[in-house]
């Protein structure tokens, strides 16, 4: 059938027709076969070059449109825009770029014609074969999932929870607040951590719009932006929530003991436990490997404990295989339920938000330093137990035989900054080795406290000050080595001696009751995992990879999941809970209630008649949009999550995937009559 | 006055065949050229593929031989990758080859030799097809043929995945083992083929050498050329299609020559003639004397009779009872009737039976152990087999990353184009006598034509069965006088 | 009613079509009796001036095989095409090419020259070349002109119909006799085949992983191939995916790689174009000399991309070559 | 062969080439017209047939530019770009296209100069390998 094509040629002022023979593409356009019309105008894109266009489109009732102008990154979503008003399907149009690609850069005039003309026969084809896209949209799911409830997590869920949304926040552990829960003091202004978290924490167990679920793992995510069906593994506390008023009488009562993992086994807990006074919510969990009800009775941490002397023989054998029940009976409100089970939980979300937050690289990994071997050698999460009042030694500088230390060295870039190691820096050690040092000046100022760094990393507004402060201290004394890996630590009688070499490649030796290692952030145990089920890509040191470096640090590339925290890199608490936030912003400017996701029109679609499911195309996705519908066996294109790359489209051996608006039958078009 | 008959073209051949009569001023045959007026060029675009894809190219020279190709060129990639295929693997090739000579050599008699004999020469054209032989011999027979037929081609198909261009000739060994069942039921084609082959060899018997006129026929001077004989013979000398060394014989039937297929150059040349795209093998030690035969022309002949003649006897017992009779009934070897081809053909076909039931019964070919895999760089390889219409032989070479280089390819009907020239003009000048062309020429021509079973002959598949020949005959100055054709 | 016409005829063939048809077996019986044979160089007679002496169009169906080479193959091909109703391309040579198609990398000037100077076995002192007309004492012989390039049947004449395949198998043709003889026929230019590539019945379809990846090539006689996993997995170049469905998977199941002879399906132009982006998609690395390194390990692409396709490819043959 | 002007086919991917020619452009940087531009929105979407279809049209020369590693607005389109346009470029010379007739560049949307100097550079070395020969037919 004729197809009808209006021509619209822009002299761009005398941009275009300076070097460009206007007339000859005029009398040229109106030869071409489908050609209805063509108009000359001087400036279309002004106001009433567009009101001109659309004027003229209304009358003249084209099939297509080819406008040919200047450079389509800079007008075609202006002229989309005048088509629809003119009651034109935007996508019939094409524009040809004769202004940046021809009149400016070509000096001979004849041939900057002829380089015109070939564009506008090779438009004017293509257009032919242009085919009527209508903008694609789908309702969304306003509501949120936040993996984590460290600070980055609580922030996030705190927001989206204040802008009215329903946010599940999963948590691993039974207790929020990550990593920072187990600080005494932050820098850097030495403000107690428990004080600072206390308030955020409050109001993230009080608030309705959030629903917590502790010792949860994620399990499965399935969906796309706006529609996550997420599928939680919530562990069984055997302690119910609503009727336990965290009074401790239970704990009191269980007669096992077993190292605690929060304060690093430093201490010692219970198999009903809380892990540490004043943690929240209040409410203990029951520990099913090491609970005498479950597997805990004869093998395990019960046999350990006695071989260990930490109980009886007489006590061990006592709840042998027994029907033991003593933290049940204990309990004045009935809040011990045994028969409690794991559940799988499933929510539907429209986006998530991953704060899964750090671990330290295991320093035993480098035996100069004598981790794991020397005794006395900690890292800097186990000193600050140590430091912490609802710590071991209930914030007293002790050995762990109780003795006052009279000196304590604390290295700086344990594995960090090393090409075969970590080769970056993590930028909060030297901070929160100066806290330490704080810490000990202000408890116990008499300790002398060596501190062997590399170099000083103290960004931002207030840290400098906080490095100066600590420098009157008389009982401190820097150390600067070139290469902290070469710092040796060995034991001598009680004390440890540290040999290094200083900035001036002078030997030093220093002997120290306490050594305090400062290892590399490095990502959650889980964000492996976690990366395979969400689908998004980990970065080169394995944090989840963000969408762009500078422009999308909280967004990835699959749309609708974030991250936040140091889940994406090693930062400090103010820049987790400010990315934490700005997860929640992103979530909130997307996934906003009632209105609908506009999707991309030119995406991807496969034709079931052609596709045989031979799998080249489902791997090459990078925003994994292509999954295989398994009754039909063959590949399906999710609109939603394609972004018309066209890279499966080249790629599919059978042809059966076609790009709308860039199809193949277009772009052969193009190529053939660009070389007439 | 000068007469030209021109036979163009030959139907029913694979490909495609002309043949030129001249007739000198007395009538009779001044000469006669035998043209193939095609090509294809498999030699030079067989340059630069990877020489272990040559099995799945050479094949398509020949739809109706595709079989031998397959495994003449994956013998040539043992001799090139220098690896030797485990034994099953060997076993595996020779049963599948053993079939397809079967099939294809019995298909020859039934549907394209017998006729000339079953029917008779000189009855009319329209019953000289197999419709005639199905009348003479029995629907029941027929029947027998098509399921032979189907059953040893399934068989094919079992080990090489497909009869028409086989996939399954690795260098080193073949791609897929045999399992347990299916050898018990090529077993069972095997007897069947046996059994077949005696029948055949029954009917050659009462149907050829119980009528006097037949055997005048093919004892006669018409059909007879003393040529040499080339075929491939085992360590002991007895016909092998699948391995073994090239023997050559001379006309009086002593050993001539004896080579292994890498010294093929040694003895054999190609000649080229302007009014044909096919080249004209001869024996290089004797020398080209032109289209005649005799001690001191290097022409020689292949296939059945060449190879029965060539080798000292057959492999298997039944085979070599009915070789016996043969050379005592045609008067000693070598024999150079050109006729006897069939009844050769037959014996090759008893051999080829037995010889697949040998194997089938070998415990040891189901053994999964199918493949060597090659280690050494590739530079040359030569192989040859036996194909039905005669010694094929594939020569690649290769550089350092197995890349074909260069390709020569001998085919089969090659070997005999000289003597199908000469069998041609010896039929013709018998019998066009001062310029009167009998209706009986057409059959006599054919005759001589097909006894080689040329491979674009492939006439072994005529269902309405004729030969379809028009003659035109043009008086000196060129034009038609009288044309003579076949309904 | 008088029995519906057909002719089958050969151009550059190799016969492996006709013995298709006769593979047939007892089915070729019931298809004797319905119709009548006008031509069929390998069973009857053949005579140009009788095929001249029809109608145009007198012929219900011409089932015409192998590919284009010399003049007399075109000559006969236009011929079939005036005097019948319907032309089918029987077999790969006809629809694409074929296996021959591969000389489309040389031309007649250079298979001469090998074939009539330089093959080893050669004795041709004085350079005798074949000649389309050579005077001999007794009068003129003649060759039909050998062409420069294969052609397709499509590329010489009007094609209604293609029967995919070398050869194609018979139930194939013997859907596409039923559909001619009744009548019901898909729209002119269809192949006579299912329009999905090869890997929707490969029972090798299953080994296949999520995220297909190939990180080394190996050539087939380099090593033992599994014969339950997909080629492709174990970096065996295998064309299904890029090939058209119907063939039963013959050659897979004897455990040897698919080598494209059904061509594309209907929405791809150049099969061996389309196969190489796939291929080339799914090689396991990102740095340049990484993937020169597995790229350069592919011995000859074009021969193996394009093993059945090549005078149906876009370029259909090598740009000018030298000798 | 001073006079031949070969034709040449550049495919830009949208994100990056195509706005550095753009910026060649606001810039006035001029530079040799045979270069006829068809704009894909990543050099992903370039099909192996595209390229082929080029010079069965008449082209001398294909180009394709895309977006340096890792700038790819999809991720790693230009990768996919990458690993086809070595096995397509060493299968060209099969046909007879030698390699210099087809080259793939990344040029970034800032980069005018990078993409003036890769097309003058790239007209200027078809012109020395002279116009693509054809075959004649029969």
């Amino acid at each position: 059938m004729k197809v009808r094509v209006g021509v619209y040629i822009c002299s761009c002022g005398t941009n275009i027709s300076d070097n460009i023979e206007i007339d000859q593409l005029v009398q040229f356009s109106s030869s071409l076969e489908n050609v209805g019309y063509v108009k000359l105008n001087s400036l279309l894109c002004s106001e009433d070059g567009k009101n001109y266009l659309a004027e003229d489109i209304i009358k003249e009732k084209p099939d297509r449109v080819v406008i040919v102008a200047c450079t389509p990154k800079e007008h075609e979503k202006t002229f989309r825009n005048v088509l629809q008003r003119a009651g034109l399907n935007p996508y019939l149009f094409q524009m040809v770029n004769i202004r940046e690609q021809v009149a400016w850069v070509t000096d001979d005039k004849n041939k900057a014609t002829e380089k015109a003309k070939s564009y506008i026969r090779a438009a004017v084809k293509r257009v032919t074969l242009h085919e009527p896209l209508e903008k694609k949209e789908i309702d969304c799911n306003p509501d949120a999932l936040v993996i984590g409830a460290g600070p980055a997590g609580m922030e996030a869920a705190h927001m989206l929870a204040k802008a009215g949304r329903k946010v599940y926040l999963v948590e691993k552990n039974s207790f929020i607040g990550g990593r920072v829960a187990r600080y005494e003091d932050v820098f850097p202004k030495m403000e107690c951590a428990s004080c600072m978290l206390e308030p955020k924490m409050d109001e993230i167990l009080h608030d309705e719009n959030i629903e917590l679920l502790l010792n949860s793992e994620i399990q499965e995510v399935l969906g796309f932006l706006g529609n996550f069906v997420v599928r939680i593994n919530k562990k069984a506390g055997f302690v119910d929530n609503e009727k336990c008023i965290g009074c401790g009488a239970c704990y009191e009562q269980c007669p096992v003991k077993v190292k605690n993992e929060f304060d690093y086994n430093l201490s010692d807990r219970k198999a009903i436990y809380v892990p540490y006074t004043g943690a929240l919510p209040n409410v203990p969990v029951i520990d099913k490997k090491t609970c005498l009800r479950f597997e805990g009775q004869n093998t395990g941490p019960q046999k350990e404990a006695f071989e260990a002397g930490l109980i009886t023989r007489e006590e061990y054998e006592r709840f042998k295989n027994q029907d033991c029940k003593l933290c049940k009976e204990a309990c004045m409100f009935d809040a011990i339920n045994y028969e409690d089970t794991d559940e799988i939980l499933e929510r539907n979300v429209g986006g998530i938000i991953a704060a899964t937050g750090f671990e330290l690289f295991d320093p035993s990994v480098l035996p100069q330093y004598g981790y794991g071997k020397i005794p006395e050698v900690y890292t800097s999460l186990e000193f600050e137990r140590i430091l912490a009042q609802t710590g071991p030694t209930g914030g007293k500088l002790l050995t762990k035989n109780a003795k006052e230390p009279e000196s304590v060295a604390i290295i700086h870039c344990i594995g960090s900054r090393d090409k075969d190691y970590k080769d970056y820096c993590s930028s909060v050690c030297c901070l929160y080795a100066l806290k330490f040092a704080h810490m000990i000046e202000k408890h116990s100022p008499e300790v002398k406290v060596y501190d062997i760094y590399a170099d000083w990393c103290v960004p931002g507004k207030d840290n400098q000050a906080f490095l100066d402060s600590i420098k009157e201290w008389k009982n401190i004394e820097f150390i600067h080595t070139t290469l902290p890996m070469n710092v040796v630590s060995k034991m001598k009688g009680e004390k440890i001696d540290l040999h290094c070499i200083d900035i001036s490649e002078k030997k030093r030796k220093v002997s120290a009751d306490m050594v305090v290692l400062c290892p590399a952030m490095i990502p959650g145990k889980d964000t492996a995992k976690l990366s395979e089920l969400l689908l998004i890509p980990q970065g080169r040191e394995g944090f989840f990879a963000e969408g762009h470096t500078k422009l999308a640090p909280v967004s990835t590339n699959i749309e609708g999941v974030f991250i936040a925290g140091c889940a994406q890199g090693p930062k400090d608490i103010q820049n987790s809970v400010a990315q934490g936030a700005a997860a929640a912003g992103q979530a909130l400017s997307i996934l906003v209630p009632g209105r609908k996701l506009e999707l991309d029109v030119m995406t991807a679609e496969i034709d079931e008649k052609v596709c045989a499911e031979c799998m080249i195309c489902v791997g090459l996705c990078p925003y994994k949009a292509i999954v295989i519908d398994k009754e039909k066996r063959v590949a399906v294109v999710n609109t939603v999550l394609c972004k018309g790359c066209g890279t499966c489209v080249a790629a599919c051996p059978s042809g059966s995937a076609k790009s709308w608006h860039f199809t193949t039958e277009q772009i052969f078009a193009e190529i053939e009559e660009v070389l007439k | 006055m000068k007469k030209r008959i021109t036979i163009d073209p030959i139907t029913r051949l694979e490909g495609h065949g002309k043949i030129e009569i001249f007739l000198d001023d007395r009538g009779d045959v001044e000469k006669a050229y035998f043209q193939v007026p095609e090509l294809r060029g498999f030699e030079v675009f067989s340059v630069g593929r990877p020489a272990e894809e040559m099995p799945r190219i050479t094949p398509k020279i020949c739809g109706v031989c595709p079989t031998t190709h397959h495994i003449c060129s994956t013998k040539a990639l043992d001799d090139l990758f220098k690896v030797e295929p485990p034994p099953a693997a060997k076993k595996l090739r020779e049963l599948m080859y053993s079939a397809f000579m079967l099939e294809d050599h019995n298909l020859h008699f039934f549907f394209l030799g017998g006729p000339d004999f079953v029917v008779g020469p000189s009855a009319p054209p329209a019953e000289r097809n197999i419709l005639g032989v199905i009348a003479k011999v029995g629907l029941e027979i027929a029947g027998k043929v098509i399921k032979l037929r189907r059953e040893c081609r399934d068989v094919i198909t079992l080990m090489g995945g497909r009869v028409i261009h086989p996939v399954c000739g690795l260098p080193g060994g073949m791609s897929k083992p045999l399992a347990e069942d299916d050898r018990l039921k090529i077993v069972g084609v095997a007897k069947n083929g046996v059994e077949f082959a005696q029948f055949a060899l029954k009917i050659f018997d009462d149907v050829v050498l119980k009528n006097k006129e037949y055997v005048d026929l093919v004892l006669g001077d018409t059909y007879k050329h003393t040529t040499y004989y080339m075929g491939m013979v085992d360590k002991n000398n007895k016909v092998n299609f699948y391995d073994g060394d090239v023997r050559v014989v001379t006309p009086e039937g002593k050993e001539f020559a004896r080579f292994r297929p890498g010294e093929y150059l040694n003895h054999i040349a190609e000649r080229v003639e302007p009014w044909s795209y096919m080249k004209f093998p001869y024996l290089k030690n004797v020398g080209w004397k032109g289209f005649v035969d005799g001690k001191d022309s290097g022409v020689y002949r292949v296939a059945p009779l060449a190879r029965l003649n060539v080798a000292d006897g057959m492999a298997t017992p039944l085979a070599q009872a009915e070789y016996e009779r043969m050379f005592t009934t045609l008067g000693g070897k070598p024999a150079h009737n050109t006729l006897a081809f069939h009844w050769a053909r037959l014996v090759e076909a008893l051999y080829a039976a037995e010889r697949m039931l040998e194997l089938a019964q070998d415990k040891g070919i189901t053994d999964p152990h199918i493949r060597n895999i090659p280690t050494a760089i590739p530079d040359e390889g030569i192989g040859i087999v036996e194909a039905p219409r005669g010694t094929l032989i594939h020569h690649y070479k290769t550089d350092k990353n197995g890349i074909i280089t260069e390709a020569n390819l001998i085919v089969a009907t090659v070997n005999n184009a000289a003597a199908i020239c000469m069998s041609i003009e010896k039929a013709a000048r018998g019998l066009i006598k001062g310029g009167k062309v009998s209706d009986g020429l057409l059959n006599m021509v054919e005759m001589a034509f097909r006894a080689y079973d040329p491979c674009f002959a492939c006439a072994t598949h005529t269902l309405p069965g004729k030969m379809a020949l028009s003659v035109q005959i043009r008086n000196s100055n060129g034009d038609i006088m009288q044309t003579i054709s076949r309904e | 009613m008088a029995k519906p016409k057909v002719a089958f005829y050969w151009c550059a063939s190799c016969g492996g079509c006709e013995e298709a048809v006769v593979d047939l077996a007892e089915n070729i019986l019931k298809v004797v009796e319905a119709v009548e044979f006008v031509l069929w160089p390998v069973a009857m007679d053949f005579k140009i001036k009788d095929v001249e002496a029809l109608q145009d169009g007198e012929i219900a169906v011409s089932f015409i095989n192998g590919s284009i080479r010399t003049r007399e193959q075109e000559h006969i091909a236009k011929l079939l095409r005036k005097k019948s109703g319907l032309v089918v391309a029987f077999g790969a040579c006809a629809h694409i090419g074929g296996t021959p198609g591969l000389a489309n990398f040389s031309n007649r000037e250079i298979i001469f020259d090998y074939v009539y100077q330089k093959s080893p076995s050669l004795d041709n002192p004085n350079k005798i070349f074949p000649q389309e007309k050579t005077t001999v004492k007794e009068g003129e012989l003649t060759l039909p002109k050998f062409y420069n390039t294969v052609f397709t049947l499509d590329q010489v004449i009007d094609v209604d119909y293609y029967l995919p395949g070398c050869a194609p198998p018979p139930d194939l043709i013997m859907n596409a006799v039923e559909a001619i003889l009744t009548g019901n026929l898909p729209p002119k230019g269809t192949v006579l085949a299912p329009d999905k590539s090869l890997c929707d019945t490969c029972k090798r379809k299953i080994t296949k992983p999520e995220k297909a990846v190939i990180k080394q090539f190996r050539r087939v006689h380099e090593v033992l191939l599994d014969p339950e996993k997909c080629f492709l997995d174990q970096g065996i170049i295998c064309l299904g995916p890029a090939t058209r469905d119907g063939c039963g998977e013959r050659c897979i199941n004897a455990n040897m790689p698919c080598r494209g002879c059904f061509g594309s399906t209907s929405r791809v132009e150049d099969q061996g174009a389309k196969f190489l982006s796939a291929l080339a998609s799914i090689i396991d690395a990102d740095s340049e000399e990484e993937i020169k390194k597995i790229t350069d390990s592919i011995a000859d692409p074009a021969g193996i991309f394009y093993f059945y396709s090549l005078p149906a490819s876009m370029l259909r043959r090598k740009f000018r070559t030298e000798l | 062969m001073s006079d031949f002007e070969p034709r040449i086919v550049g495919f830009l991917c949208n994100w990056c080439s195509y706005a550095g020619a753009d910026a060649a452009g606001s810039a006035r940087k001029t530079y040799p017209p045979n270069v006829r531009v068809i704009r894909v929105m990543c050099t992903g979407r370039i099909d192996p047939q595209f390229v082929i279809k080029a010079f069965q049209a008449g082209a001398d020369g294909v180009m394709i530019l895309g977006c340096h590693p890792g700038d790819c607005h999809y991720k790693e389109g230009n990768y996919k770009a990458l690993r086809r346009f070595h096995l397509l470029r060493k299968m060209l010379t099969q046909f007879g296209i030698e390699e210099e007739r087809f080259r793939l560049d990344w040029v970034s949307a800032s980069e005018a100069d990078k993409f003036v100097e890769t097309i003058s550079d790239m007209v200027q070395k078809v012109k020395v390998l002279g116009p693509l020969k054809r075959e004649i037919a029969a």
